[in-house]
């Protein structure tokens, strides 16, 4: 079944199912906003989007998916616009239940870098940085990270923390003083991935059809663990790709 | 303006950049100076091209997601040109709340345990009530705010439409605001929406009227920003390297005297177009 | 709402106060409240008198400057059966504004020096780029608030005209957000204006269609307070002290079944007088 | 030809003409909003009048003096509102050039009580408490108290320090935190009062035509100082008394 759809719409599917209706979700643009769209449309209809460019309940529209998080296109039809600092203090006073983001370079306790390869301050590849994602990954209830499964993002430690996951899995997170949140889950092109509760180091939760615990294993850039149970998810139906592939025609993100 | 300022720019990303001002700051060769923007996106490049710019303090600079990661900013900041000082976009954003507010530092949750707090020298404190551990953010004053608005009035009174970004917040912590406007209203326009004024007059130092003052990013509700041109932009870098934005600049920034002369370059076609776009977006309510 | 409970109150002094609200939970007799509220009006002075609240928290507490020294106050914080519990206008701001932004204190430069300071137990803190001293006025976190709003839609998204007063940030702070509303639009409607949402729906637990939810205080734009009312009111408090609080609340809170029958108790004439007198206000700019 | 005019009147007069143009002003209602309302329309059109409620820039109508800094009357035909707390914080930030109001109780370093007589706690009289009063003499440029002169009001020491000016007059405002501001100047029904730049000790600057040093001491609980010039001010003009009272033609303020 999975050979029906590219990677980047099995990721966006994936993605969309983990979301639930009547809650708030602070999407990132590109597969996660797409993600959140599916699920609002097929799912979620009460999912209320917060976006970073201080945008809370859009209305994307198909075809005219936003490339960025500040424009008419990210806050079409939306019922509020408190702006930036005020979107994310949403996330900080706790209203926010979801995190929904994508990352270049992910550890074994989910810390992502979209800062810098090397010495910060003399990188070897300057990256774009964190925009909001250090403060989603700090703020919200909980995290959910949505990313192709490469081998060289999932690395053992990251050369810098821009966003907190569980830090060193070792109570440091809450310990820096980040009171809730952290990343549950990580969705990837091959399966499911979460954490275990002592350690706090990732391990695999479900494959996706077509996929094995070694594929997995061969992609992934640290030893990844086993849930006590391993499930198969469900391949992308019918209707959620016809729906997702109407979301963006023009295949801006769908590739 | 003078060289050496630390200039706050109003708007986010390509959405009211103040793009006539920026080419002003250029047009005068200013040097040595601090660029403070949330989300940092062309006019850092032209500002680093320029060589303008020492360091630029940003959550994140590229031009946006379809252009991939900003190739002059990777030749400037590997090389050690430009210094590139990241704060989270919230903690930014609280930076100049805590200035707009008259306090040297806000408390936060966000940015701690990660590695962005050894960047710009972010300290922590304990509540002082609980003893939990909070970032504070320090109070960002910029000497200079530049911000483009929707409209204004002769006291200096602007309102912004849509999405506001920081421009409230940097206007109050700035020392010396410049405003453009894309509309001049009269006192008793104001006055007939006050909820609407974001900005007080006395806050402002100069405002100066310019249509489109924000092309080609976006001016929400009046215009689109135009991506095609972002795609001809970075497709010039892509071919060329910074020297395009060199070129592009003499073209765009150095060569037209006129503001009217450089929209002349897009041409009221195109201006038209992205106007009919934006309130297609906007009017769809 | 519980008794016991800690309710902040929206509005401000005689303007946008949710009476309603306030009229249930005097017809729900609840017991040992503490109300915060920045400027304390007739409210107040009922909660006091139907025994429902043993501490306020505010400001300033009295009708009005024409109206002088509330008796009612002075009767029971001098005979200590109520505690007045007081902080400066923008401390008290600022404790709504820590507790809408998640944060357990904000750094503040008033107050400090101040025989306030020992009242409600503030404290200092060093600020720790520049050492020096701040107050640190706490968040305060209401178990409830109620709220009284211009107009909403049925995902609870609330829109408020003229000044705001600190109902948004008393809703971000509260745990429960309790809403009335003059009146209730679509979602469509909402959408047209997102700029003016001032609460989003996910904060509001409950939300109820009540015009006139505020009179006779003020709803900005549609219905100037009843000086007169105010001045019948406090003449009776004058002639027979407290007890005329009792009396009204009889007729007012207790009596009249619904808040319609509590409307009819006005007359339709006084009410299109206030809201005349409201259009003429704030149409003349 | 202070005999022309009542004592409010005089007192609104003498406090309008404190006030510069191109200024910012935090007015309390009451004289203060009168003689702030009067000074725009005679000598500082572009004064910007900040009030309590979260108002800026409004146009008071003649005939329809507010009562309170929340309502309409207050806010009518205003440029900004930006609710209370960041209108506070304006003054917070630097921006309000002058504080102008009224006080129950005063005393020698112009320290104000508005909230009690006795016992915190066990109050002999309860006043209505601060309001914003705290926060204007805490945070603006300068403070200018209008006042009645009376003896009971102007006490050696207040009971409880509400409003806080020159504290203890040994730089203990400054101590506490306070980075600016202070009283510079009460204006009574009797004359102008200032204070030593030393002692930060209330002194007479000047009397109200018809007043003495005498009368002005033989109305004040504490000694009072001299200032090296002793001025007496020019009484009310016409045009004064007539924009005044057109102002408050219900004489509301004006007694």
């Amino acid at each position: 079944m999975s050979t029906l759809c590219n990677a980047a719409e099995l990721l966006a599917v994936m993605a969309s199912r983990q979301l639930r209706d009547d809650t708030t979700v602070f999407a990132g643009v590109g597969v996660p906003l797409l993600a959140a769209a599916l699920a609002k449309q097929r799912h979620a209809p009460r999912l209320t989007l917060v976006i970073e460019g201080g945008i809370i309940g859009p209305e994307i529209a198909p075809g005219r998916l936003p490339i960025s998080t500040n424009e008419m296109r990210a806050g079409r039809r939306a019922q509020m616009l408190p702006g930036i600092t005020d979107a994310f203090l949403f996330a900080q006073r706790g209203f926010v239940d979801v995190g929904f983001m994508g990352g270049a370079q992910i550890d074994q306790y989910g810390n992502i870098n979209t800062t810098a390869i090397g010495d910060y301050w003399k990188p070897k590849v300057r990256l774009p940085g964190t925009g909001g994602a250090n403060d989603i990954a700090s703020l919200c209830r909980e995290v959910i990270i949505v990313t192709a499964h490469e081998k060289r993002r999932f690395v053992p430690r990251v050369e810098f923390v821009t966003s907190p996951a569980w830090l060193r899995g070792d109570g440091s997170r809450r310990a820096a003083g980040l009171l809730f949140g952290g990343v549950s889950r990580v969705v990837t092109t091959l399966g499911l991935l979460g954490f275990d509760p002592e350690t706090k180091r990732m391990l695999i939760e479900a494959v996706h059809a077509g996929e094995t615990v070694e594929t997995i294993r061969a992609n992934t850039g640290f030893e990844l663990g086993l849930a006590p149970t391993l499930e198969t998810t469900a391949p992308p139906a019918a209707d959620e790709l016809e729906m997702l592939r109407a979301l963006d025609p023009e295949r801006r993100f769908l590739g | 303006m003078k060289d050496g300022d630390y200039v706050a720019v109003g708007g986010c990303l390509f959405s009211r950049t103040p793009l006539a001002l920026v080419r002003e700051l250029l047009r005068q060769r200013r040097r040595g100076l601090t660029l403070a923007r949330n989300l940092t996106c062309t006019e850092g490049e032209f500002l680093m091209v320029a060589g303008a710019v020492e360091r630029i303090v940003t959550a994140w600079m590229s031009i946006g997601l379809p252009w991939g990661v900003s190739k002059v900013m990777r030749h400037y900041v590997e090389s050690g040109r430009v210094a590139l000082e990241e704060w989270s976009h919230l903690a930014l954003g609280l930076r100049f709340r805590a200035g707009a507010m008259g306090v040297p530092f806000l408390p936060a949750l966000t940015m701690l345990g990660s590695d962005l707090m050894t960047v710009g020298g972010m300290k922590t404190l304990q509540d002082p009530y609980t003893g939990e551990t909070l970032a504070a953010v320090p109070a960002l004053f910029p000497d200079v705010a530049v911000l483009h608005v929707h409209r204004a009035d002769m006291f200096g009174n602007c309102q912004i439409d849509g999405y506001p970004h920081m421009d409230a917040d940097i206007a109050r912590a700035a020392t010396t605001v410049l405003v453009t406007t894309e509309e001049i209203v009269t006192d008793d326009a104001t006055r007939r929406h006050p909820d609407r004024t974001v900005i007080p007059g006395f806050l402002v130092d100069a405002l100066v009227h310019v249509p489109f003052g924000a092309f080609p990013h976006e001016c929400y509700g009046l215009y689109e920003a135009d991506f095609d041109h972002f795609g001809e932009y970075t497709a010039a870098i892509d071919a060329a390297g910074p020297t395009a934005v060199a070129d592009y600049l003499e073209r765009y920034a150095y060569g037209p005297p006129t503001f009217a002369d450089y929209l002349d370059l897009f041409g009221g076609e195109r201006l038209a177009r992205q106007t009919r776009r934006a309130r297609e977006l906007t009017a769809s309510a």
